[in-house]
């Protein structure tokens, strides 16, 4: 295939030449290059197929608008689909693959669409494939689903890392074209932090692929000029490879920044991404303008592109779009172009200008056509020709290649980020940014202007009144003389293209022609956001950039009304696709979440310790022994061993709060639904925590370690919730009272030690005396250990209902304590046991957790009505409990559930139903909010929610999980399994 | 048992120091950290005032709360004494066990934890001896400027093993992010 | 809006009729509905012409024979959460308050398309919530039985059993590893904008007027009892006035001198490039807020969590964008590389129970329809039938009995998550 | 607002270091009739524009903040701590 390369020019480097291989055949190309244009330059024009009639299609542009040349990059768990050609930087060894065709790029039999194309106008699918019904999922949609979408994504996972960072500056500038290194450079000069960003490898935008000369310097060296002064300013950040996605609330932008996009093999040691998020005092958009397509028959054809990635393609990469082209133009962009073809010797046929009075003083040889159209582009996979029409005749040319222009579009993407409309300019013939945003400014051809010296002016002139608003001295700026640049102003826009005969896209991925855009509006879709959502105009993966402006000026037409009226669909992030990587960050994989491990992990873990997720924590589950085959063993040997002997379990994990100050006790009073006002020093008392609705919030127990301080714990699940709740009562409800909380969850290594033998063991590193008289039941104080070498908190409560303690020491000291008590307790039988276990001894003593307390129950509920105050004048959750549905006989209440046959079993979540009703919602009784099997009831045990359960102790019921086949007939009965009276816990 | 020892084991321990690229992080002692609750009492500045004069290292936490913080246990006497000093404009809670410190530092510091924290860190408007409590990722941290180039980490015990390693997997060699906002901090100056 | 004033011919779409219009070049094609100026009085107005108004005047209509009813909408036809959501159907509740109700609500969606002659492609792909700790399996034990006793399905999958429906989950390097899930094989997803479409081409043919770019800008009163609506488009009087306005419910209800129980948030969306193939069915994460389907046009569709203020703004923040994104990679790892093409936001009705409300209201000929949380689209049909059954026979539908406005006050409320009055913990 | 929080604390802050509670409104004294209390606890203004709520810097200063943010533009107006403010008990 012979070399579009031209034989000088552009910016790559020839020195250097990379191999790489698109649809497994090899090419070189040069550093510098991007892929698109290495592909041209090897004459591979046909880069991709359409997505709904696989139309066959080449590149249209140099830039992040490409519609048509997506591929695929990569392979295995590298593989990224969808990526345009336009912006993927060449690499050595880079593999590329097209998509969306079968079996080949060159014959897709999906293109027979077309043929069927009068059939799969607009919305056609919601007109059809409806009968019979049960054939959708079957048979139609499989098809649709096959042949729809682009690339094929990897299920492997990614080898690479990410990363995140924030930035702060006064000043981000995106886009670092003539505007935005203008800018740039005043605002550096002048001392304020500023932050460039540019999506290109290289900063300088247009600059880049322009002939123009500035202060005779050539323009792509003016740009280097600049980016190298704004690297020796250390208030300057400029970051290329960069994308502004996103602009938000209080100028906080989103940009992306490939890092290791360029390379085959990403180095281990950096990201291949990062996600930037810059946050800016002020913001300058000097994003530049798109070039907008010209809607003509056949404008899809490979060979067809917009002029000025024609250009670009010609001034940076040094590769000619065609040996004989063509130029179709509503605007003077189209004769820069010409001229610059035509001095690197490529022919230009004929330049066609719509503009019947253009003015332009051509000197080309090209021969120049006003007043006239490209009706349809001719040929089959690439271009053959094109056919003119002027007042009614035409004319064949033969061409190989034609640059479209026909006008351009600023971009203010990310000024409509924040829900501002743009605004229609006749005067700009474009939608402008929307006016008065706070915080951001547009300028250069981002805001309408055009011309280098004019953006240069405008970087200058924006950054200038921001300077002043932030206050900071502005140094006047020396501006270059700019010559031999041809300013494509503002010209009248061209809407339909007359004498057209061929499909005539208006959005070239998603296939939506004219025609379509004309029977939305036909059928009653002609309001802009439904016809997008109508025909799927503008939302390929290039989001409208090239198509939504055509598509409205012909819905204004087909109207007859002016593109103002018709106004544009919304704006929004993220203005070009970002990678899940990206926004994710190092934020995955086991870092996902923190993991928050308890001062006795290491004690636990070295006893063999099974551990399970229980939020943030991990928390000892059971303790396997040699020779136990399931997890049962262990915990019913684990909870036998508490009832006989004494076990060791880590409740360290539980919320624990200290509260200081003159007005605690009062405080607890106003939280608790129970009285603590008069909780004696040396005393812990169990408390029960409403919501303002009336729902149980939390429970635990509270002590009174001093006259104004208070150590209070809370369940695992709600530690964090329960410490915000105190803060807002103490903040915000009741300021006046002294009240100073401090969360002490990981200061203290807190351990329950449970069993008739536990004060056994305990008194042997205990220095006080903690016999039942001197520590009875409830006893909460600070105690000495070992010899006064160590202190900590001794309280006498029980979860197991055994006589047992929960010792707290400081957490540094807790895996030695651990280790103390294992030893102390050694002739005791002492075992360490987990949150199964646990589970287990509190289901027989009917006590509850937030299985129980699911957000639904009051206090009456659980059986524990006593416990709320009458006295009380106010506490939190008081005033809501009288209503009527709070305080109804209907309510579910705590029972206690048993099977009639020991031998069978039932699960948590099971429904309870009446003997002998029938299994409807109707008939649902309640559920099982926890079970277990219990070795000291000799059965599976278990607690329930059920309607009146108070009043039915006795009756026989059915547990119901359909969801498993299991329907164990049962019995309901006081959920105190054992020991009803707490002999054992005041032993 | 008298022949028991009670003996401590820090959160951090087995963590050798890490060096990355321009930032250097490890732990540091587990000595003290007194968690002082003044509330709105406009009578304690003078008393913490003293402390900072005996070069006792206090750190805002909060409106009307700081941290004491040092290398050394705190014997149970003295605690009691800074009690009896403080009372009654302020309690003392011992948080030396419950939270962890790690020291970060190096020419591209405020860089590297740029990649973690939304706080603007630049020497600029955080200098040294200002402290704050900011998001480290996803774990709360409070942060103190001990010098140009080093920050002092502060966070619950809990979780330290848990940052350390989400900084030790994103502080790889030239993994840091270009220039800003180091380029600002006083070492590149 | 274009202008077509005479009543089109219905033509009824098929097949065939594609194939002649086509070979016709499409030429013949009518407006789907007309383009009608409001009427001085009509029996029934409609506030908010989203999927539920749309589906109201549809029931009165082809249902209950209510046929001088207009839809007044301020923007275009389905500018709200209908056009909004992540398309996702199903009947998964857990409380008999609401769970009927959901489930008519699938069994209508099972015959909507041939019901308006509207293909809306709904696809009962299957719908799984994951659970990644035995106190989830717990609760969606009691949930999926809940399902079973209302002849619901329902399905409880232990790991195994999701690793070979979904083998590109995380199960072996997953912060919360993946114990199982629950599966409801009827669930699916749903065309969004072509529900209300639909809808809205059923009523007009049956004599709705369904009146665009028109905004509510006064309720009037005569006695106590609303008597019609102040519009941009000048007065117009009501036998009953019934509000479906979704996340504007406080604004219209107020105007009525109503102060209701919501909050209105910002719920944001995404989808990815377009991608062959990728993913069957909805998976919901339960270690994270992120849950995926994928359309027929290929991209991924996803959503997690509120951003959890109070707004208006039909637009959301980074941070939320993040907090989604990082756990659909914790879900699925080989998302990694796949590229967020767009997002957006949606204001939602949050209720202070979490569920909907479809009562009368204090104000007499004055009905309301809002509270819809996240469930608005699932429940359209549904909520459209009930509505439209309450405005006609002034009486509940059996499946809305406890969906009442008094139920606060009487602390009657349905509260499936049991977080309380706090609207963004629902 | 909604991107960062300028806590009167700490300084501008992202969104991420707070927990949003919702409306900042009164409590009423406990002697007040059921009314007052439903409409505390269940009833919302839910304006569009000018809203008072209750954010709290749980990883920051751990402050309960009222912010005077408006529901449609997402600016903030105010942000003060709550035990400073008329909503807080204090006024």
């Amino acid at each position: 295939m012979t070399s579009y390369r031209l034989a000088s020019g552009g910016l790559v480097d020839r020195q250097s030449s990379l191999r790489f291989s698109f649809d497994g055949r090899s090419f070189a190309g040069y550093s510098g290059d991007s892929l698109a244009s290495a592909l041209l330059a090897n004459g591979q024009r046909l880069a991709g197929r359409s997505f709904k009639y696989h139309r066959p299609r080449g590149i249209l542009t140099a830039g992040a608008a490409e519609p048509n040349a997506l591929v695929t990059v990569g392979r295995g768990g590298r593989t990224e689909p969808n990526t345009r050609a336009t912006m993927q930087e060449l690499y050595d060894g880079l593999e590329a693959r097209s998509q969306n065709r079968w079996p080949s790029l060159g014959f897709d039999i999906g293109s027979l669409n077309g043929l069927l194309s009068p059939f799969l106008g607009a919305g056609f699918y919601y007109k059809t494939f409806m009968w019979p019904a049960h054939l959708w999922e079957r048979l139609y949609e499989p098809f649709v689903r096959r042949a729809a979408g682009l690339g094929r994504a990897t299920y492997e996972a990614d080898p690479d890392t990410y990363e995140k960072c924030w930035a702060h500056c006064d000043l981000l500038v995106v886009g670092a074209g003539a505007t935005g290194l203008a800018a740039a450079l005043a605002a550096g000069r002048a001392g304020a932090r500023v932050v460039l960003v540019d999506e290109h490898p290289i900063p300088g935008g247009g600059l880049l692929s322009d002939s123009a000369t500035i202060d005779g310097i050539a323009a792509p060296d003016f740009a280097r000029q600049a980016v190298a002064e704004l690297a020796t300013m250390p208030n300057v950040e400029v970051l290329v490879r960069t994308t502004a996605f996103g602009w938000y609330d209080d100028n906080v932008f989103g940009a992306v920044e490939r890092v290791q996009k360029n390379i085959r093999q990403p180095s281990a040691s950096a990201p291949v991404e990062r996600l930037w998020r810059i946050v800016a005092r002020r913001a300058l958009l000097a994003t530049g303008a798109e070039e907008r397509p010209l809607v003509f028959g056949g404008n899809d054809r490979p060979g067809v592109m917009m002029a000025s990635a024609a250009r670009a393609y010609l001034n940076r990469y040094g590769v000619a779009f065609g040996r004989t082209a063509g130029v179709f133009t509503t605007n003077d962009a189209g004769y820069a172009l010409a001229r610059d073809l035509e001095a690197a010797g490529v022919d230009v046929a004929a330049v066609v200008d719509t503009r019947a009075d253009t003015n332009f003083a051509w000197t080309g040889k090209a021969r120049v056509i006003p007043g006239a159209f490209v009706s349809d582009a001719l040929g089959g996979k690439s271009l053959s020709g094109i056919r003119v029409w002027k007042d009614g005749a035409t004319e064949t040319i033969a061409v190989d290649a034609l640059a479209m222009s026909g006008g351009f579009n600023p971009v203010i993407h990310l000024a409509c980020h924040r829900g501002g409309k743009p605004v229609w300019s006749d005067e700009h013939a474009a939608f402008l940014a929307p006016p008065r945003l706070k915080g951001l400014a547009l300028a250069g051809a981002a805001a309408g202007r055009a011309g280098i010296a004019v953006c240069l002016e405008d970087g200058v002139a924006a950054a200038a009144s921001i300077l002043s608003e932030l206050g900071f001295a502005a140094r006047p700026a020396k501006l270059g003389e700019v010559a031999g640049d041809i300013v494509a102003g503002p010209t009248p826009p061209v809407w339909r293209v007359p004498g057209v005969t061929g499909k005539a896209f208006v959005d070239f991925q998603n296939d939506v022609t004219s025609k379509d855009i004309g029977l939305a509006v036909q059928e009653g879709y002609g309001h802009v956001e439904l016809a997008k959502r109508y025909t799927t105009n503008g939302m390929a993966t290039d989001q409208g950039k090239l198509s939504n402006v055509n598509a409205i000026g012909l819905l204004a037409e087909a109207r007859g009304v002016s593109p103002a009226e018709i106004g544009t669909t919304t704006f929004r992030p993220f203005y070009t696709p970002v990678s899940f990587g990206a926004l994710t960050g190092a934020a995955h994989g086991h870092h996902f979440q923190p993991a928050r491990k308890s001062p006795l992990h290491g004690w636990a873990a070295r006893h063999g310790a099974r551990f399970v997720e229980t939020g943030l924590w991990y928390r000892s589950s059971w303790f396997p022994r040699a020779g136990e085959t399931t997890w049962r063993e262990s915990v019913d040997r684990e909870a036998r061993n508490v009832r006989q002997n004494v076990g060791l379990c880590d409740v360290s994990m539980l919320g624990k709060i200290e509260l200081c100050g003159a007005d605690v006790a009062e405080f607890l009073n106003r939280v608790y639904c129970n009285a603590f006002a008069k909780l004696p020093v040396g005393k812990a008392r169990y408390g029960l925590m409403l919501r303002e609705d009336g729902m149980i919030f939390d429970d635990g127990t509270t002590s009174r370690i001093g006259e104004s301080r208070f150590y209070m714990t809370t369940t695992t699940a709600l530690a964090a919730g329960v410490m915000n709740h105190l803060e807002f009562c103490a903040q915000a409800l009741w300021p006046e009272l002294d009240v100073q909380l401090s969360s002490v969850t990981d200061e203290w290594a807190q351990m329950a030690v449970a069993g008739p033998k536990s004060r056994l063991v305990l008194q042997k590193i205990v220095d006080d005396d903690i016999s039942n008289d001197a520590f009875p039941f409830l006893a909460a104080r600070e105690v000495s250990l070992f010899g006064g070498q160590l202190h900590g908190r001794l309280f006498r409560i029980s979860f197991s209902g055994e006589l047992a303690y929960e010792l707290a020491v400081p957490a540094g000291y807790g895996e030695s304590v651990g280790d103390a008590l294992m030893e102390a307790g050694q002739e005791h039988g002492i075992q360490p046991y987990g949150v199964e276990a646990l589970t287990v001894l509190r289901i027989e003593k009917g006590h509850i957790t937030h299985s129980e307390i699911n957000g639904t129950v009051v206090p009456a509920d659980l059986g524990l009505g006593r416990m709320v105050s009458s006295a009380k004048p106010d506490f939190i959750g008081k005033h809501m409990l009288s209503r009527e549905g709070l305080t109804a006989t209907d309510r579910p209440q705590l029972v206690g559930v048993e099977p009639l046959d020991p031998r069978t079993s039932f699960r948590s979540g099971a429904h309870i139903l009446a003997k002998g009703a029938a299994a409807t919602l109707e008939n649902d009784q309640g559920y099982v909010t926890s079970s277990c099997f219990s070795p000291h009831v000799g059965s599976t045990i278990g607690l329930a929610l059920v309607k009146r359960g108070a009043e039915r102790h006795g009756e026989e019921i059915l547990v119901w999980n359909g969801l498993r086949g299991e329907f164990t007939p049962g019995r309901l009965r006081d959920p105190v399994f054992l020991d009803p009276e707490g002999e054992r816990l005041h032993a | 048992m008298p022949d028991m020892r009670a003996s401590t084991r820090p959160a951090l321990a087995g963590k050798k120091p890490l060096n990355g690229d321009g930032v250097s992080m490890r732990a540091l002692p587990e000595g003290y950290v007194v968690h002082l609750l003044g509330g709105w009492d406009a009578e304690l500045s003078p008393l913490l005032n003293e402390l900072s004069a005996e070069r006792r290292s206090v750190r805002r936490a909060a409106p009307g709360q700081w941290f004491l913080v040092g290398d050394e246990p705190l014997s149970r006497a003295e605690f009691h004494a800074l009690e009896q000093r403080l009372a009654p404009h302020a309690s003392c809670v011992d948080q030396s066990h419950g939270r962890v410190r790690i020291l970060v530092s190096g020419p591209r510091v405020e860089r590297a934890l740029s990649a973690f924290t939304g706080a603007d860190l630049a020497l600029a408007v955080f200098p040294v001896g200002t402290s704050t409590t900011s998001l480290f990722g996803h774990i709360a941290a409070h942060v103190t400027r001990v010098s140009d180039t080093a920050f002092e980490l502060m966070l619950l015990r809990g979780f330290a093993e848990s940052l350390w390693e989400y900084f030790a997997g994103t502080w790889r060699v030239d993994s840091l992010p270009p220039a800003w906002p180091a380029k600002r901090s006083g070492a590149e100056r | 809006m274009l202008r077509v004033s005479r009543r089109p011919k219905f033509v009824r779409y098929s097949a065939l009729s594609v194939f002649l219009n086509g070979l016709s070049g499409n030429a013949n094609w009518r407006p789907a509905w007309r383009t009608p100026q409001p009427k001085p009085h009509y029996d029934v107005v409609i506030v908010g012409g989203g999927g539920h108004g749309l589906a109201t005047a549809y029931y009165l209509a082809k249902e209950f024979g209510v046929t001088n009813v207009a839809v007044v909408e301020k923007g275009y036809l389905g500018s709200g959460n209908v056009g909004r959501n992540t398309t996702i159907i199903r009947s998964n509740y857990l409380l008999d308050g609401n769970n009927p109700f959901y489930e008519l609500s699938m069994k209508l969606w099972e015959g909507l398309e041939q019901d308006f002659n509207f293909n809306a492609m709904v696809s009962q792909r299957g719908v799984l919530n994951l659970y990644h700790s035995d106190a989830q399996r717990d609760a969606f034990t009691r949930r999926g039985n809940a399902m079973r006793l209302h002849g619901v399905d329902a399905e409880l999958l232990d790991r195994d059993a999701v690793r070979r429906m979904l083998p590109f989950l995380d199960f072996d390097n997953a912060r919360f590893p993946i114990q199982g899930g629950l599966l409801q094989p009827r669930g699916g997803t749903v065309r969004h904008d072509a529900v209300a479409w639909g809808y809205a081409r059923g009523a007009d043919m049956r004599g709705v007027d369904v009146i665009q770019e028109c905004e509510v800008t006064g309720i009037r009163r005569e006695n106590g009892d609303a008597v019609g609506v102040e519009t941009s488009k000048g007065f117009i009087g009501c036998g009953k006035l019934a509000l479906a306005a979704a996340g504007n419910s406080s604004r219209v209800a107020e105007m009525a001198g109503l102060r209701l129980p919501i909050e209105s948030h910002v719920l944001q969306a995404f989808v990815s490039e377009g991608l062959k193939p990728f993913i069957d069915c909805v998976v919901t994460f339960g270690a994270g807020h992120f849950y995926v389907s994928q359309s027929d046009k290929g991209g991924l569709v996803f959503g997690g969590d509120l951003d959890g203020y109070n707004s208006y703004a039909q637009r959301g923040n980074l941070a939320a964008v993040e907090h989604v994104v990082e756990a659909g990679k914790a879900m699925i790892p080989a998302l990694s590389r796949v590229r967020l093409l767009r997002s957006w936001g949606g204001v939602v009705d949050m209720s202070m129970d979490g569920s909907p409300i479809i009562d009368r209201t204090p104000v007499g000929n004055l009905y309301l329809n809002a509270g819809w949380c996240y469930g608005g689209f699932k429940a359209t049909p549904a909520s459209g039938f009930c509505f439209a059954h309450l405005i006609a026979r002034n009486e509940p539908h059996p499946t809305t009995r406890q969906m009442r406005l008094d139920r606060f006050a009487r602390g009657r409320v349905i509260d499936e998550r049991g977080a309380g009055a706090q609207p963004n913990l629902h | 607002m909604a991107s960062l929080v300028p806590c009167p604390h700490c300084g501008s802050r992202p969104k991420e270091e707070f927990t949003i509670k919702g409306a900042a409104l009164r409590r009423p004294a406990p002697d007040a009739p059921a009314d007052a209390w439903l409409r505390y606890v269940y009833e919302r203004a839910n304006p569009r524009g000018r809203h008072e709520e209750y954010w709290h810097h749980t990883s920051g200063c751990r402050r309960w903040l009222v912010v005077t943010r408006d529901t449609a533009s997402h600016e903030i107006e105010a942000c003060r701590d709550a035990a400073l403010t008329s909503a807080g008990g204090r006024a």
